[in-house]
């Protein structure tokens, strides 16, 4: 039993694959079928993920503030997230008359794109992966950092010197922070020897790598969370001091789409965050799948906790403390652990 | 050293995230209101002797009145008035000022209305009012004042008894109601009850003035009410009705 | 070198940080201000007109609106002002229950600063736990006079009803939190590292500046002079308590943050003595009821508002209206100091600025 | 009161006649021609040290207009009061910027309201009300009727 829970999915793929077969499809077809299929999950996936994230935060939010949080649609307020969104479907779609157009309108959409296409290295379990690229962690880094320009053709197109500020702010510390994200990852990409997801996860068989690169952890989240424009790194969106940022002039779905990536970018940034520190999958007595949903949400409750304690840093001390401090950090880190495996290695060789 | 008032700061607010939520669900649970809370401003327009002192006293023009001369004691009397919340700053200069003690505030806090001319509230001169009836004199009020003749001479004699009844329970309460339940213990509870709940007190003497079957049935009712409270309070520890 | 264009961006009036109306038209160099003008009169609402037009005894109400924030202590400027203009003795619990109220109204005034700081940094969590301690007051307030936040509880003369019974062991329960309140203040705000250099060193004015760009109250304490209406020309009964005024040495926000902080604990004190030496007896003096001071006699009389020295000017012509009211509103004369904070910061520090000067427009507009 | 004493005598050796005295039971001050106002202002900052401007406001009444300034030393802690008479046909008074920078948006306020204009204001513009508003709320004749 406890086994068919485990390869649930993967079971359902190989049936697929050869109910398809014997349909007379050949394989190749059949597997573009499959993949077809795998990509619409996982949007499944991250539409449900996001309506409980947002309540999740609101819950979260309120919880710290002594509040209930929403508790008036359904139970404990879940359904107040998908009431949110019929809102905000509904509702005029407002073009300035004055902003680039094809810029504005396209923005939000390859702001939703990029982070949707971000899910497709991740191993959401055993053998549960879209595609195991050989140099995943390296597609994922890369496509993160394109956000930037999604945010920067928001700020530009909108017309608008708010928005301006906040796009012009949000490339300034993506590329910034873009350093310390992917040299904190280096630790554990010389560790594991590999930067196929499902290789550093094997690699962390018998010991988490947070454990073993416990820095490198928090240069990771620190970094992320400047890299998701989150609070106390929510430069761009401001709200007390930009209004919304880039995001000003946006209305009904548009500025949804941007609102859903932001939660679609933190799911990925923490079952990333789970997937190369906290042993991915691997975990007992429960199924593989639910192991990374359990993880990924307790990485996101810190990214949560964290937004609903801080105040929000000033531009200026962000960026220091990105080249002054956490770019030093981690590169030391990664010499030490070069030194640590050279040792390490003349130990057991 | 550095990162250690982040992390006082994350234990303070974890330590609320698990601690009691202070937030009054309002609509299902109502606030507690002080004693002295100001809400919807009333007037009590059997009291009002008309003399606009609270007119005067209003530093927004809320308060307005019509008034005339009753014809047969030469006295002035109010006709109708009107009180127009909108403009309402809820200072308590009106209240304090009224000779006649009849301006009060009470808890009602809900006034949102959907049109601008609902939030006015005008008070008409009660039919039962006019203790004689008069045709002339009363002509510009209306409706309002102008009563079926025969009733009056009933509502009077009604409203008489009522006042001595009324008069009669604040003197003595325990033997004016031990006639209309079982024994004296009953009639004690009921006399705590009336003394809380004004309305009730007001409610059983109309039915003692009118049906004095009807004003045992609900008296008895009263009691049995009460008593069950009471016992359910035994088992459920000290509970006080809000009201 | 490249050349860059002057941006002027318009902060407020209707803007998240604008403090309720306020607007300021930042011109900055990238994130950095070149300057920061302040606009007023959004919220305006002419008070001082209105008070041509009502008895000394109606306008009390209207008062309360001006710093809503620290409802009573515009009241009592205003009561205090007419009792100077017609010689009106005020009984000695009255001026004790004012006290109390007052200094209750200053510390709610101030935790509202705390709370709105904390939420112009970002800080949300921050504004909820001021929120919550300062509805403890407002609880007392409603007790009271039956109004939280505009509460009408002055009169000339005295003040409208007795404290009631529930009322003193609410202000010392609340009074013995204060300490608990400003730690936390202190563990989620002022010990939190972004919070310090977001406040150290930004917005600096100097001793002189302040004094000559009139800045008052907690903002000219923060500089580092000694002024406190209270001690400089006691009014009331202030004279008859013993507490310290809180200085700063550097003139920045994060004095100004601090100074504040500890008036509350001061103000606490205060309290804490009044509760002990407050006599029974009369609430209420003698007065007439069409109250018609002499013709021709003009009193200015001011008072520590929470945000600074708030007075009264007003001129009799021997009827039962004033023939002038002035209102020297403290936020008012503290915005003009905007500017000169904000040079040369960055578009952030605006923000912390408007909210250490701590301006409440319905004062400044009036 | 004897520093306070001292600046009476000085200011009144200085001008003479031109000033009076008054009667104040809270506040002692002295009432001044407008054009000297400038003069007396300075002599008061530098000399008396009077270095802080706390109030500037008008009365209207009717046949002129009535400027009054409530002053402080701030270290000595003491004050002062200055009124001054604003012709009502044509209200023209001197500013007070150059000496006490805080006079900027107290003398637009009273130019908005009152409609008393301040030669040597550096902005003299409306402060409270819109720029394109007509007339002058605080004045006495101005119509309550919008």
């Amino acid at each position: 039993m406890m086994q068919k829970i485990e390869t649930l999915f993967v079971d359902l793929s190989d049936w697929f694959i050869a109910w398809l077969q014997s349909l007379g499809v050949p394989l190749a077809w059949a597997d573009g079928i499959l993949l077809l299929i795998q990509f619409l999950c996982i949007v499944g996936i991250i539409l449900v993920n996001i309506t409980i994230l947002i309540w999740l935060e609101r819950k979260v939010s309120g919880f710290i503030q002594q509040r209930p949080g929403p508790n008036r649609l359904g139970p404990f307020g879940v359904f107040q997230t998908i009431a949110d969104a019929l809102k905000l479907l509904t509702k005029e779609d407002i073009i300035p008359s004055k902003t680039d157009r094809w810029i504005f309108l396209t923005a939000p959409i390859l702001f939703m794109t990029i982070s949707v296409m971000l899910y497709i290295v991740l191993p959401m379990g055993k053998d549960m992966q879209v595609v195991d690229l050989n140099v995943g962690l390296f597609f994922f880094i890369s496509l993160g950092s394109l956000t930037t320009i999604a945010l920067l053709m928001g700020g530009w197109g909108s017309n608008n010197k708010w928005s301006l500020l906040g796009a012009m702010r949000s490339v300034a510390q993506m590329i910034s922070y873009e350093i310390p994200l992917a040299l904190s990852l280096m630790g554990v990409v010389m560790i594991a020897g590999s930067l196929r997801l499902s290789d550093i996860v094997a690699a962390q068989d018998n010991l988490w790598f947070v454990i073993l690169q416990p820095i490198a952890f928090l240069t990771y989240l620190i970094s992320a969370t400047a890299e998701l424009n989150r609070g106390p790194f929510d430069m761009p969106e401001a709200e007390q001091e930009l209004t919304a940022g880039a995001y000003t002039e946006y209305t009904g779905m548009r500025y949804a789409l941007f609102f859903l990536a932001e939660y679609t970018n933190l799911v990925a940034v923490s079952a990333l965050a789970s997937t190369i520190f906290l042993g991915g999958w691997q975990g007992p007595w429960l199924p593989s799948w639910l192991w990374i949903i359990i993880k990924t949400y307790l990485v996101m409750f810190i990214f949560m906790w964290a937004k609903w304690t801080f105040p929000r840093i000033r531009m200026d001390h962000l960026m220091a403390f990105s080249w002054k401090v956490l770019i030093p950090v981690t590169l030391v880190n990664i010499v030490a652990t070069g030194f640590g495996l050279y040792i390490f290695k003349g130990i057991g060789g | 050293m550095y990162g250690t008032g982040l992390l006082k700061g994350m234990a303070i607010t974890l330590k609320y995230f698990f601690s009691k939520k202070i937030t009054v669900q309002y609509p299902e649970e109502m606030p507690q209101l002080q004693e002295r809370f100001r809400g919807r401003l009333y007037i009590e327009f059997e009291k009002c002797i008309a003399c606009g002192i609270c007119t005067k006293t209003c530093p927004n023009d809320v308060l307005s009145l019509e008034d005339a001369r009753d014809e047969n004691t030469k006295k002035k009397k109010l006709i109708s008035y009107t009180i127009d919340h909108q403009y309402c700053m809820f200072c308590n200069l009106c209240v304090e000022n009224c000779p006649g003690n009849c301006l009060h505030f009470n808890h009602d806090f809900e006034m949102s209305k959907y049109n601008r001319e609902d939030i006015k509230e005008v008070y008409h001169r009660p039919p039962e009012m006019d203790q004689v009836a008069s045709s002339a004199g009363t002509s510009d009020s209306g409706e309002a004042s102008e009563p079926a003749p025969g009733l009056t001479e009933e509502a009077l004699k009604k409203q008489k008894k009522i006042e001595a009844l009324m008069t009669a329970l604040d003197k003595n309460p325990v033997k004016v109601l031990s006639r209309y339940v079982e024994n004296e213990e009953d009639a004690q509870i009921l006399a705590g009850i009336i003394q809380a709940d004004r309305s009730k007190a007001e409610k059983i003497v109309e039915l003692m003035a009118d049906d004095q079957d009807k004003a045992r049935k609900v008296a008895v009712a009263f009691v049995n009410k009460e008593k069950k409270q009471r016992q359910s309070q035994g088992e459920g520890g000290e509970k006080h009705e809000h009201e | 070198m490249l050349s860059t264009e002057r941006l002027t961006i318009n902060i407020g009036p209707q803007h998240p940080s604008a403090h309720g109306g306020l607007h300021v038209e930042a011109v900055l160099d990238g994130e950095v201000v070149l300057d920061a003008i302040p606009h007023v009169g959004y919220v305006h609402r002419s008070v001082e007109k209105i008070a041509e037009s009502r008895t000394y005894a109606q306008f009390v109400p209207y008062t309360a609106r001006l710093d809503y924030l620290g409802t009573h202590l515009p009241v009592i400027g205003y009561v205090q002002t007419v009792e100077k203009l017609a010689g009106i003795e005020v009984p000695e619990r009255a001026e004790y229950i004012r006290i109390i109220m007052g200094e209750l109204s200053r510390i709610a005034s101030h935790q509202l600063f705390i709370g709105s700081l904390a939420i112009d940094l970002g800080a949300t969590t921050g504004l909820l736990y001021c929120m919550r301690d300062r509805e403890r007051i407002m609880d007392m307030f409603e007790m009271t006079s039956g109004q939280r936040l505009l509460a009408a509880y002055m009169r000339i003369g005295g003040i409208a009803e007795d404290l009631p019974a529930e009322f003193i062991p609410a202000v010392r329960s609340f009074v013995r939190d204060i300490p608990k309140m400003i730690k936390e203040y202190q563990g989620l705000l002022y010990g939190n590292e972004i919070f310090q250099a977001r406040l150290k060193g930004i917005g600096k004015l100097s001793a002189e500046d302040a004094i000559a760009y009139g800045v008052t109250g907690p903002n000219l304490r923060a500089c580092g002079i000694d002024y406190d209406i209270r001690k400089a020309e006691p009014y009331g009964i202030y004279d008859r308590f013993d507490f310290e005024v809180p200085v700063g040495s550097k003139g920045d926000a994060w004095d100004r943050l601090m100074v504040r902080n500890e008036e509350i604990i001061q103000s606490g004190r205060i309290i804490e003595q009044a509760l002990e030496q407050m006599p029974e007896g009369e609430i209420q003096a003698k007065v007439p009821r069409v109250l018609k001071p002499e013709k021709g006699k003009s009193v200015y009389h001011r008072i520590e508002g929470a945000k600074g020295e708030l007075g009264y000017y007003i001129v009799s012509d021997g009827g039962e209206k004033p023939y002038r009211l002035h209102v020297r509103a403290p936020s008012f004369v503290n915005l003009m100091a905007l500017p000169l904070v904000s040079r040369g910061g960055l578009l952030q520090d605006i923000i912390v600025n408007i909210a250490t000067l701590d301006p409440v427009l319905g004062e400044a507009d009036r | 009161m004897s520093t306070q004493q001292a600046v009476f005598e000085d200011i009144s050796k200085t001008w003479g006649d031109q000033i009076e005295v008054l009667e104040d039971q809270y506040f002692e001050g002295v009432k001044v021609p407008c054009k000297i106002l400038p003069e007396i202002f300075q002599k008061l900052r530098d000399e008396h040290g009077f270095n802080y401007l706390a109030n500037i406001t008008a009365v209207d009444f009717q046949d002129r207009f009535e400027l009054v300034y409530h002053i402080y030393s701030i270290p000595g802690n003491r004050k002062l009061l200055v009124k001054a008479d604003v012709d009502h046909d044509q209200p023209l008074a001197p500013s007070a910027v150059a000496i006490w920078p805080t006079a900027d948006w107290q003398e637009r306020e009273v130019f908005d309201l009152m409609g008393i204009r301040f030669e040597g204001h550096p902005n003299l513009q409306r402060i409270l009300l819109p720029d394109e508003f007509e007339g002058h709320p605080l004045r006495k004749d101005f119509s309550m009727k919008g």
